[in-house]
């Protein structure tokens, strides 16, 4: 199955989306459907919040401030794993490899997970516990900034 | 012109680069620690990318990141700021190395001008003046003929020291006698490296630093002269462009101000840098170190002077000429004055960190703001505590001293503690006022009253 | 499979949820369907105050702001006679004649109680009500502003 | 020098004043309505006094409250900001018999001065270049020789009118005699007047204004002129100074600089001032009438030429000489523009009084704000709507416009519609960018666009 997206229209939803200040935006014809959720920046504290607007236009890498997925974030058997580098997100050691791991893998301690690229450098990242793959939260390629969210697993 | 350029820094002076790079119309990426993510940086930038923790070192000073954000984001340049990296020269190497465009001096710039030993060489080689002092001192006979030479008071300064540590003053034969040996070994502990030196004391210099501008290719500019007298333990707080100082007469500071440009010239020097003097009791200025990147207190000289020095410094960094003429002669106009405001304790100069309940800064003819902070934002505990620079213009010195009084008293920072009462402290003071401040001025300031009878209990 | 927006349409849909300040908005047509929804920066909360601290220093007849003194103020029979002027307060038509009232005195309408002298104009203020005089709020000779509390009146 | 300064306004006008006052020593007394207990000049004032409700009429325009607040305080003088009774003869007289110093020009003068008709009498007799036009119309005959002298189109105006109420284009003889008697009735009806008269009619025309300072006693300065032709209804969005209308060089800004000091001096004008003109397609100015008070749009002024024009405006009216020499010759240095921030809807621009939210004004260099408000501050309802003055000043126009740009992309109010992003339309239009745009300028933005073809259903 392969979706056919088009990226234009999907970024300049995206950029709407911020730029009205919306949470959710939820298309569907016949059996297409695009859903876009933001979140961000749901009033913490009182004065905290400065409002989104601003000037910032869609920044592409900038997640930091998303919210979670709408996955059980308090099941305390659900973990995330992170990035701890900024780099190119990679699923496979080479672009001809399987992936190291895929949803309903189970995955030990200290089996690697993916590859943080930086500088040249493949960056080994290993899961910290033993665990189900439930959820690949970053595409294969993609750019990711520290502590981003990568598989959501479940512990086992 | 640049397509992106990366700021590697936080707070206002990253607000500063994004603010010029919007003007000249490039792309900018701010990269954060997770303790900066609803910073005011974060939010103006094009993009933002989250680098690391809280802790600097994992963030704001860790080098892969910071390149990894400028691969991933594809940014074609990297503007460093003031801290940080931005003396670092070998991570402007490697900013080179990975063609990324580090917008400040060569690394080989950086070494030479960055080390005060090389610095002092080489201006001293150039024909600019240098406090009269030694090299290595072989012995105490040795340092005895050098200071007879010289002429007491003398300062014995560890060659591997900085920051004002391991520093002696000694005012006659006697004293050196005494302090040689004890000089050497502190050094020895301090620095690792017993080698110590002596130079010429002042005892009540000002500080005046001259801001220079160049692009390695023949050309060098001075934009005038900042004092930064106002000093809390080697800590600016007040700046001003010009400086008060009576001795910098017109003619004085062209005299300098010709000199350093062709030192500059001659040393291909490309980008803003600064050049720190002292100058002493009778007026003289001696050169004691350079800056290679942007100054926290450049906006004063930017108040006079009407250029945008974060603009020509990146327009240098392209390669570009930049907007004003090499040749003009700049006349400033009127006078500027900067206060930092910081996030700290009035009694114990302590930071205080904390959440910023109401933030209404000053506004009004002749006044400026260059701040990163907002109602609701939370100071961190990990960066430094400048909140605000409070920036007043006048078309005199007393003009802008009073403008920034009732800027001042119109400075509304509530949830956390700040030293905008020292600020109106200093800026009432007499020697202040008249301009003949210097370093010491704080010293006297903050020194507890004359204590007078007890109180008597009624 | 793709989806034909209108991103025209889409945008003004958002533009006018914005505008309108809803929270979202579904709209379906066969199989077709956009639903857009806002949420965040709900907090108004205490941004309200900028702190009475700035640089004002004492201002002597700025009263205006300041709190009601603690007298019984929701007690029904218990009203304030305000100044519909601002002036010098007297209390007597001359500095030789008694008080025009005193604390205890039974006031009928229309009876005076004082005189707010502006531009040598002698305004005499008269009661509105029948009362018995709890407290006079103001020194003789001092300067009021306009609505500022002058008597505490019990209503009889 | 001044002792008391009240300030008869409110809003950012009032602040701007005891800005002034602050830095020149002088205290001040803020009046303010019920409404306005909690405002910036309320709480930045030395003293306050509460005037009345908040309808203007019994509170800001209420004369003998305003009086009295003076007297219970010991004011030595007013200052009038602008709007309100900053215009008002009898109010100035009424000032002076209480032995208050009304700071603005004498009664006198701004009966004069303040009269468009008398007003225009005494430039045409004084030398300033009027728009040709005639006397009040007799008849039909009587305007259609006047019409063919003057040349079409030509205006028919209301002797008694104002604001532009009761004009009629007429282009030709067919239009003028089909015209003639409505007008005269229109005049009749609006202004208790038929008088009516013809002017030529510009079809284009720039708004631009010069500011001027004179002392009564000879002496007099032009201050550099603004253009303010951004206007909707008459109400000014936009200024700048200087005006880049290409006709208005060194030379003929100089020579009408020149004439109207001497108007000035002639006239013994004692206080600041602004005379309007228009500019007609061909590029010759032509003078509609003058402003005896401070503009709104002064700022930019100050930013060009370093002069602190309330200052000045407050010294004069002290009898002291401005801080200025009279005969210098003032250079203005770069660009400035003004946006006129206002809380309004954006669509049907209907004022939109509330409670702010956040406000976040924006900083750096160039970037000034004058503002009455802030985050929690409800914008009452009674009076005018304007919130924030935007200014950005820059090297260039070019300079100054990104600069704006930047800042209006930094300014955050929430919880009430401004018109921010009308705003960043008119400094990206290319008319504007161009500085040959008209007072036609945002009846062309805000035309609807033309009409495509109705939405297909899908």
């Amino acid at each position: 199955m392969a979706i056919d997206i088009d990226i234009k229209l999907v970024r300049e939803l995206m950029r709407a989306l911020k730029q009205f200040d919306l949470s959710e935006l939820d298309i569907r014809e016949g059996e297409a459907r695009i859903r876009i959720r933001r979140g961000g920046l749901v009033a913490t504290g009182p004065t905290t919040a400065l409002p989104v607007s601003a000037m910032s236009t869609v920044a592409p890498v900038s997640r930091a401030s998303e919210p979670p997925p709408p996955a059980p974030v308090d099941d305390p058997d659900t973990l995330y794993v992170t990035s701890p580098f900024v780099g190119s997100f990679y699923r496979a050691p080479s672009p001809q490899s399987p992936p190291f791991v895929e949803i309903g893998h189970v995955v030990e301690v200290g089996q690697t997970l993916c590859i943080v690229e930086a500088m040249k450098l493949m960056n080994e990242i290993e899961s910290d516990v033993r665990g189900r793959v439930l959820e690949v939260l970053v595409e294969n390629g993609k750019p990711v900034e520290f502590g981003e969210r990568l598989f959501r697993l479940q512990k086992l | 012109m640049f397509n992106k350029v990366l700021i590697a820094n936080r707070g206002e002076v990253a607000l500063r680069v994004i603010r010029a790079c919007r003007e000249l119309g490039v792309r900018t990426v701010a990269v954060h620690s997770e303790a900066d993510v609803g910073a005011l940086h974060v939010r103006f930038a094009d993009e933002a990318v989250c680098i690391g923790p809280a802790d600097a070192r994992k963030s704001y000073l860790h080098v892969p990141a910071i390149i990894a954000a400028a691969e991933i984001t594809n940014a074609d340049a990297l503007h460093p700021g003031y801290g940080f990296l931005s003396e670092n020269a070998e991570f402007a190497e490697i900013c080179r190395k990975c063609r990324l465009t580090f917008i400040g001096p060569s690394p080989e710039t950086m070494r030479t001008w960055g080390s005060k030993v090389r610095a002092r060489e080489k201006a001293t080689s150039m024909g600019l003046p240098v406090l009269p002092g030694s090299g290595v001192l072989r012995d105490v006979e040795h340092a005895l003929a050098e200071a007879s030479r010289v002429g007491y008071p003398v300062l014995l300064k560890a060659s591997g020291g900085g920051g004002g540590r391991g520093m002696k003053v000694t005012r006659n034969a006697e004293d050196m006698r005494r302090a040689f040996v004890p000089a050497q070994q502190e050094a020895l502990a301090a620095f690792k490296n017993s080698d110590i030196f002596l130079e010429r004391y002042v005892e009540r210099p000002k500080h005046i630093e001259f801001q220079v501008l160049g692009d390695g290719k023949g050309h060098a500019m001075v934009l005038g002269e900042r004092e930064c007298s106002v000093q809390r333990r080697h800590q600016k707080l007040v700046e001003e462009s010009p400086s008060p100082a009576p001795a910098l007469t017109v003619e004085a500071r062209e005299d300098m101000s010709r000199t350093i440009e062709r030192v500059m010239r001659e040393g291909g020097y490309a980008s803003l840098g600064t050049l720190e003097f002292i100058m002493d009791e009778r007026g003289h200025l001696y050169f004691m170190e350079m800056n290679t990147r942007l100054q926290v207190e450049h906006p004063v000289t930017e108040m006079v002077t009407g250029v945008d020095l974060v603009c020509e410094q990146i327009r240098v960094a392209a390669g570009e000429d930049p907007s004003i003429p090499w040749e003009r002669q700049l006349v400033p106009r009127g006078a500027a004055i900067e206060c930092r405001i910081n996030a700290e304790d009035p009694e114990s100069f302590a930071p205080w960190p904390g959440t910023i309940r109401e933030y209404h800064p000053p506004g009004g003819h002749g006044i400026r703001v260059d701040s990163g902070v907002f109602g609701g934002w939370t100071v961190p505990a990990h960066y430094d505590s400048l909140i605000v620079k409070l920036v007043a213009h006048g078309a005199t010195r007393e003009q802008a001293i009073s403008r920034m009084q009732r800027a001042l008293d119109e400075t509304i920072v509530t949830g956390i503690r700040t030293n905008v009462e020292l600020h109106k402290r200093i800026l009432a003071d007499e020697e202040f006022r008249r301009g003949t401040y210097t370093t010491r001025l704080l010293e006297r300031m903050l020194a507890p009253p004359p204590s007078g009878p007890p109180y008597a209990s009624a």
